[in-house]
């Protein structure tokens, strides 16, 4: 049975794929707190955990979207609260050039975020992964980068 | 070939309310490298544990993936479980079914879906797990405290006291710092110098430390538990093993007109001084940039004065190269130079003073023997004004933004002193807010108005200005609103404190991080206020942030507590999960080594062995001990030839894929 | 030492010895002042209303002169010194005025704070040098107890005019020295003498010059230099002859030139 | 949406009123503090709380100096000048108000009065 949740669940409806990059001290930590205060987002958001959102190679972004990926999402801590002091800061340069680039190649810049994220704010984290959703949801099935290979 | 087992949590109710376990172990048991998959009402438990435990014997399973609660929560215990089985701990990865999935999902079909997808994604990463060692290293049982003020004289007395040999560099000839400088303290109005001088005097005596006064940090090299420092002990130009301390240089010497740094410059002192009676060590020490020997050949009246023979004007710097194990930041602050705010008169003026030269002007061992005089003409004062939050809460420019925190509570002590030695002068304090969170510290203040009539007017000052030989200040009064113009003899600012500007090259020296206002950066801001984010440095005082002296005697008591902790150690043990450079693919381009933020990147020649060539190539090393394995390396390397164990590129890739299958 | 000099109104008629002793000094000191071609008022107040684009445009206009022929803009008057000096930074910062003032205008190239504005005393400090001025000096000042007075337009605000120190100036003290004379330091030679008042409320233009006046003379002053003609104005009218106030320019052209002037 | 009096006053004024701390040394530093009804300070202040109407009425406006030493001595970047500048322009526009008729003029100045003092004394009292 195929599970790609990006597929149109049995109701019809369009279910976005959505790759969330959390950093272990930070987002990671919003997101357990979210879960623990119950407050819900879709599932269609899934979370791999980064020691720091500097972790994130651009290539994993492109691999997302190439393999159907709807949105990705970065999280890390606050500008100056990085765990390891620098970390968001080159993140921020980095996705900001590689947004602009994706933008550039048809990938809507809607589809890609950063987001900080601190271990006290799971209202934050869960509040932003709906509204990202929501986003994606309205931008439909993103079809640019996709290996056709992987399809079916 | 890899066998993994998989072991799906109930977590009573809380996974399993809302995730069809039984679903995820099906799907699990389809996908390739799983040789094993059950589910468990409580996987943490000790039985829950003894069924991964037989698992891995049974099954001889390679690596293990836990569907359950948060990494956060448990990683640390089915580590161990894996450990207690013969795995190699980090050959176990969690998918977290519990706070990102089934707490937040209330549809079973979409959680039990979901859940499936993060358990493929961690199978996904386990099957490119590797077994890590962690690397250990010595720690070598001595500390440095680079200043020598009360904060760092309590943390080296308090290390020392738990046996490990300290030492101290103090860049003045005395320890003591700013503290020595005060007359009273607040809120208790203790003598400064009284409770001061006696943790001086043990920590020149105490055997476990060692003072290297008049001496800066030249250089820092290695880690944690490892550091190599190299200490230049400038030349005092008279022996520190003959000197008695009796003075009769000090006396003797004819250049007089050099400004005395302990009196905040409103005094003179010789070429050869000792900078105060109860300094530590006791030693003279010449000023040789306003000495006349130095200067002109000529002199060396002291030479000829000193019966110890301790004068010796050939005396050359020293440099002390040491290790130790752990270093302590406690470089405290000075006061910012309020020439910056014309409108208050400072630097036109003698009466105009900073809070620092009026400590000075009130103490009995200060340049007028404690008498109230102006500094003008002498004269004894009607009305004496202080300004508050001069250049502090300041974003204009020339001030600082932060809240210099003390100087709400000694303006009330000046204040205090003032009308109580002298109840014919009057006293008006101009504020923005009065600040005084701490113990006794509100009702101190509230003394200052209701016991010694101290007028506090809520009101800033605008203009200082010199009227008939007196001063006259312009301020506002907004509670009553009215524009104040009042005759006043003195004018107390109370500066804002500013790091002492020394800790910047020694924080870059140490790869310590420094905040936008030179402040020295906690590890954690709560959880971790005496550590710095590099590993084997702590912080103790005012370079950590504005404090007062009790807070800061807490704190260099938590930060030697923390160092303590550190020395007892018999080996450290590394963190496993560490970035590690392919010398076949690196350039030696150094893009990583300046993303690092502790410095724990070098660059070596190799000789390397590449497919049959041999070649030399400058090539990044990665120093095990001091990675704290962030990742931002690996993302700067253009060659591929850095990676981050644990979190490899391959290992985040499959997770990726396996996601968005 | 080329550049184009904007003499302002004033200049032109109530105070021709500012302007004339400016001519004089400068061409002693081998400094070429153009006056910019037809030349309109600046308006004499910088407009603090940030949405105010036509009383900025005559400031633009002698700035786009100069931008054209490519030399610095030196003006004397403290009024226009200050109205010229900040309406550039708006042009330069402000996109939106700029838009707005090149659509007046009619320019296809937006003015965008090319021009280098200076005060005469800016050009005499940095490009001719005190020191040159001081071996250049034929009757120094010697022995005159001087007090120099800034008020506010040269000085305020720092960021903009970047002139001196706002609160402790010197600039017209060093000069005052290097023509011989002993500058005395007093506390109000900053402060307002509230000279945009001087029409409609006299009174609080008689308090404020009073405390000018008290202050330095206190200090010792036996006379006063300011370089705008409403200080000079509003200060001499209530010093009752008392302290005689003058231009710093003919001081400098009584000290390089001797007689003219000042005794 | 209609812009609030408010933010007119902010928009021409370009300062910001949130960043003012309350320290009051625009009113210490004001040589025209004893003239206003409102002063320096208040000026923030009520602008800030958008109570506008009491401040286009104040003779406040026509007694500031321009000397800008509120806005060179403020610790926090506010201007306070330039509020008072918005708020005088903001009569002066929406009244077709003038304070000084042309015809007055001859008899405030004197041989010796500059161009300057009535030009500027049109442009700050006339529309």
């Amino acid at each position: 049975m195929p599970l790609n949740t990006s597929a149109p669940a049995q109701t019809g409806e369009y279910r976005p794929l959505i790759v969330a990059f959390c950093c272990n001290w930070c987002s990671y930590a919003g997101a357990d707190l979210a879960g623990s205060s119950r407050l819900t987002y879709p599932a269609d958001v899934k979370i791999i955990r980064v020691p720091c959102s500097c972790r994130v190679n651009p290539l994993f972004v492109l691999k997302a979207f190439e393999r159907g990926a709807d949105g990705v999402i970065l999280c890390g801590c606050h500008p100056g609260d990085c765990h390891y002091t620098t970390g968001n800061y080159y993140t921020r340069r980095r996705m900001t050039l590689l947004f602009s680039m994706l933008d550039y190649l048809g990938i809507e810049r809607e589809r890609t975020r950063v987001e900080w994220v601190s271990a006290a704010e799971g209202a934050k984290f869960s509040a932003t992964m709906n509204d990202f959703a929501r986003t994606i949801r309205a931008l439909g099935e993103n079809r640019k980068l996709r290996d056709l290979r992987c399809g079916n | 070939m890899q066998k993994i087992g998989v072991f799906v949590c109930w977590c009573g109710s809380n996974i399993a309310g809302t995730v069809d376990v039984g679903r995820v172990v099906e799907a699990v048991r389809q996908e390739p490298g799983v040789a094993f998959a059950a589910d468990y009402q409580y996987m943490c438990s000790d039985s829950g544990q003894n069924l991964i435990k037989s698992a891995v014997k049974e099954h001889g399973l390679t690596g293990i993936v836990v569907c359950s609660c948060s990494p956060r929560m448990h990683e640390a215990t089915f580590k161990k479980t894996a450990a207690a089985a013969g795995l190699n701990p980090y050959m176990v990865e969690i998918a977290n079914i519990r706070e990102h999935c089934s707490w937040i999902h209330k549809n079973m079909e979409e959680a039990t879906e979901k859940a499936i997808v993060l358990a493929r994604a961690a199978i996904a990463k386990v099957l490119k797990d590797a077994p890590l060692t962690s690397g250990t290293t010595e720690v070598t049982k001595r500390a440095l405290v680079i200043g020598g003020g009360i904060a760092g004289i309590q943390t080296a007395l308090d290390i020392a006291e738990a046996g490990f040999a300290v030492d101290i560099v103090e860049k003045q000839p005395t320890i003591g710092g700013r503290m020595a400088q005060l007359d009273k303290t607040f809120p208790t109005l203790d003598c400064s110098a009284c409770i001061l001088t006696p943790k001086m005097v043990d920590a020149g005596a105490n055997e476990n430390i060692e003072l290297f006064t008049y001496s800066e940090v030249e250089s820092v090299k290695g880690f944690v538990g490892n550091f190599t420092v190299t200490i230049r002990k400038k030349a005092r130009s008279v022996r520190a093993d003959l000197c008695t301390g009796c003075g009769e240089c000090t006396e003797k010497c004819p250049s007089r007109k050099t400004k005395n740094e302990f009196n905040m410059g409103m005094d003179t002192r010789g070429a050869i001084y000792i900078p105060y009676a109860q300094a530590v060590p006791k030693i003279a020490v010449i000023d040789r940039e306003h000495c006349l020997h130095f200067k002109t050949g000529k002199c060396g009246l002291c030479e000829r004065t000193c019966s110890a023979k301790a004068i010796d004007f050939a005396q050359e710097d020293e440099l002390v190269t040491r290790n130790y194990g752990a270093i302590v930041m406690a470089t405290g602050f000075q006061m910012i130079d309020p020439s910056g705010f014309g409108e208050f008169g400072y630097g036109k003026s003698k009466d105009v003073l900073t809070s620092l030269e009026f400590e000075r002007l009130m103490n009995a061992a200060g340049p007028t023997g404690g008498h109230l005089v102006c500094p003008s003409d002498g004269r004894h004062p009607k009305h004496i004004v202080f300004i508050q939050c001069v250049g502090s809460r300041d974003t204009s420019g020339c001030g600082k933004p932060y809240c210099s925190k003390i100087c709400c509570m000694y303006t009330a002590k000046h204040a205090i002193l003032v009308r109580d030695k002298y109840p014919d002068v009057s006293v008006t304090v101009f504020y923005i807010d009065v600040r005084t969170p701490g113990k006794n510290f509100d009702e101190f203040y509230r003394r200052a108005v209701e016991e010694y009539g101290v007028q506090y007017v809520k009101g800033m000052v605008g203009k200082v200005t010199r009227e008939g030989g007196r001063l006259k200040v312009q301020g506002s009064d907004l509670l009553n609103d009215r524009q104040l113009h009042l005759e006043a003899d003195m004018v107390v600012l109370a500066a804002a404190i500013e790091p002492d500007p020394t800790a910047r090259s020694v924080a870059s020296m140490l790869t310590a991080s420094i905040d936008t206002n030179g402040f020295m950066t906690e590890a954690h801001p709560k959880l971790r206020p005496v550590e710095s984010p590099t590993a084997g440095v702590f912080l103790s005082g005012v370079c950590q942030g504005p404090k007062d002296i009790p807070e800061t005697v807490a704190q260099a008591s938590a930060c030697a507590a923390k160092v303590i902790g550190l020395l007892c150690k018999q080996k450290l043990v590394n963190n496993a999960c560490v970035a590690s450079s392919d010398p076949l693919l690196c350039n030696g381009c150094s893009s990583c080594e300046k993303v690092c933020p502790y410095g724990a990147i070098t660059y070596e020649e190799r000789e390397l062995n590449d497919k049959g060539v041999r070649r030399t190539a400058r090539v990044a090393v990665v120093n095990e001990a001091v990675c704290q394995g962030c990742g931002a390396c690996t993302v700067a390397c253009p060659s591929g030839a850095m990676d981050l164990k644990g979190f490899t590129n391959q290992q985040i890739m499959a997770e990726v894929d396996a996601i968005c299958r | 030492m080329n550049y184009y000099y904007y003499p302002g109104c004033t200049l032109k008629t109530k105070a021709k010895a500012l302007d004339a002793s400016a001519r004089a000094a400068a061409e002693c000191l081998g400094v070429t002042l153009t006056e910019v071609p037809e030349w309109q008022c600046c308006g004499a107040v910088y407009p603090m209303a940030q949405d105010e684009v036509a009383a900025r445009l005559s400031a633009v206009r002698a700035l786009l002169a100069a931008r054209e022929a490519g030399v610095p803009l030196v003006t004397l008057c403290s009024a226009c010194h200050h109205v010229i000096k900040r309406v550039n930074a708006d042009m330069a910062k402000n996109p939106d005025l700029r838009q707005k003032a090149a659509n007046y205008l009619g320019l296809s190239t937006p003015y965008a704070g090319e021009t280098k504005v200076l005060h005469y005393l800016e050009v005499l400090k940095n490009d001719v040098g005190f020191e040159t001025i001081k071996q250049q000096v034929k009757h120094p000042l010697t022995g005159q107890k001087i007090g120099a007075y800034y008020g506010c337009l040269l000085l305020r605000p720092a960021d903009v005019m970047q002139f001196d120190d706002p609160e402790s100036p010197t600039m017209l003290e060093d000069l005052l020295r290097a023509l011989g004379a002993a500058p005395v330091d007093y506390d109000q030679k900053n402060e307002c003498c509230a000279g945009y008042l001087s029409l409609t409320d006299p009174a609080a233009a008689s308090r404020r010059t009073r405390a000018i006046l008290t202050s330095a003379r206190e200090a010792g002053a036996e006379a006063l230099v300011t370089a705008c003609p409403l200080c000079q104005y509003n200060l001499s009218r209530h010093s009752g002859g008392s302290l005689p106030v003058y231009y710093v320019t003919e001081l400098l052209e009584a000290a390089l030139k001797g007689g003219n002037g000042h005794a | 949406m209609p812009e609030t009096t408010r933010e007119t006053v902010l928009r021409i004024s370009g300062t910001n009123t949130r960043k003012c701390m309350l320290c009051g040394k625009c009113s210490g530093s004001c040589p025209a503090y004893d003239a206003m009804d409102y002063r320096p300070h208040q000026f923030v202040a009520m602008v800030e709380r958008g109570e506008i109407a009491p401040l286009l009425q104040s003779k406040s406006l026509y007694a500031c100096m321009s000397c800008f030493a509120c806005v060179e001595r403020c610790p926090r970047g506010v201007q306070p000048a330039s509020l008072i500048e918005a708020l005088r322009a903001m009569v002066l526009r929406e009244r077709e108000h003038t304070r000084l008729p042309a015809q007055l003029i001859p008899e405030l100045i004197d041989a010796g009065t500059p161009q300057q003092a009535v030009v500027s004394a049109f442009r700050k009292l006339s529309k």
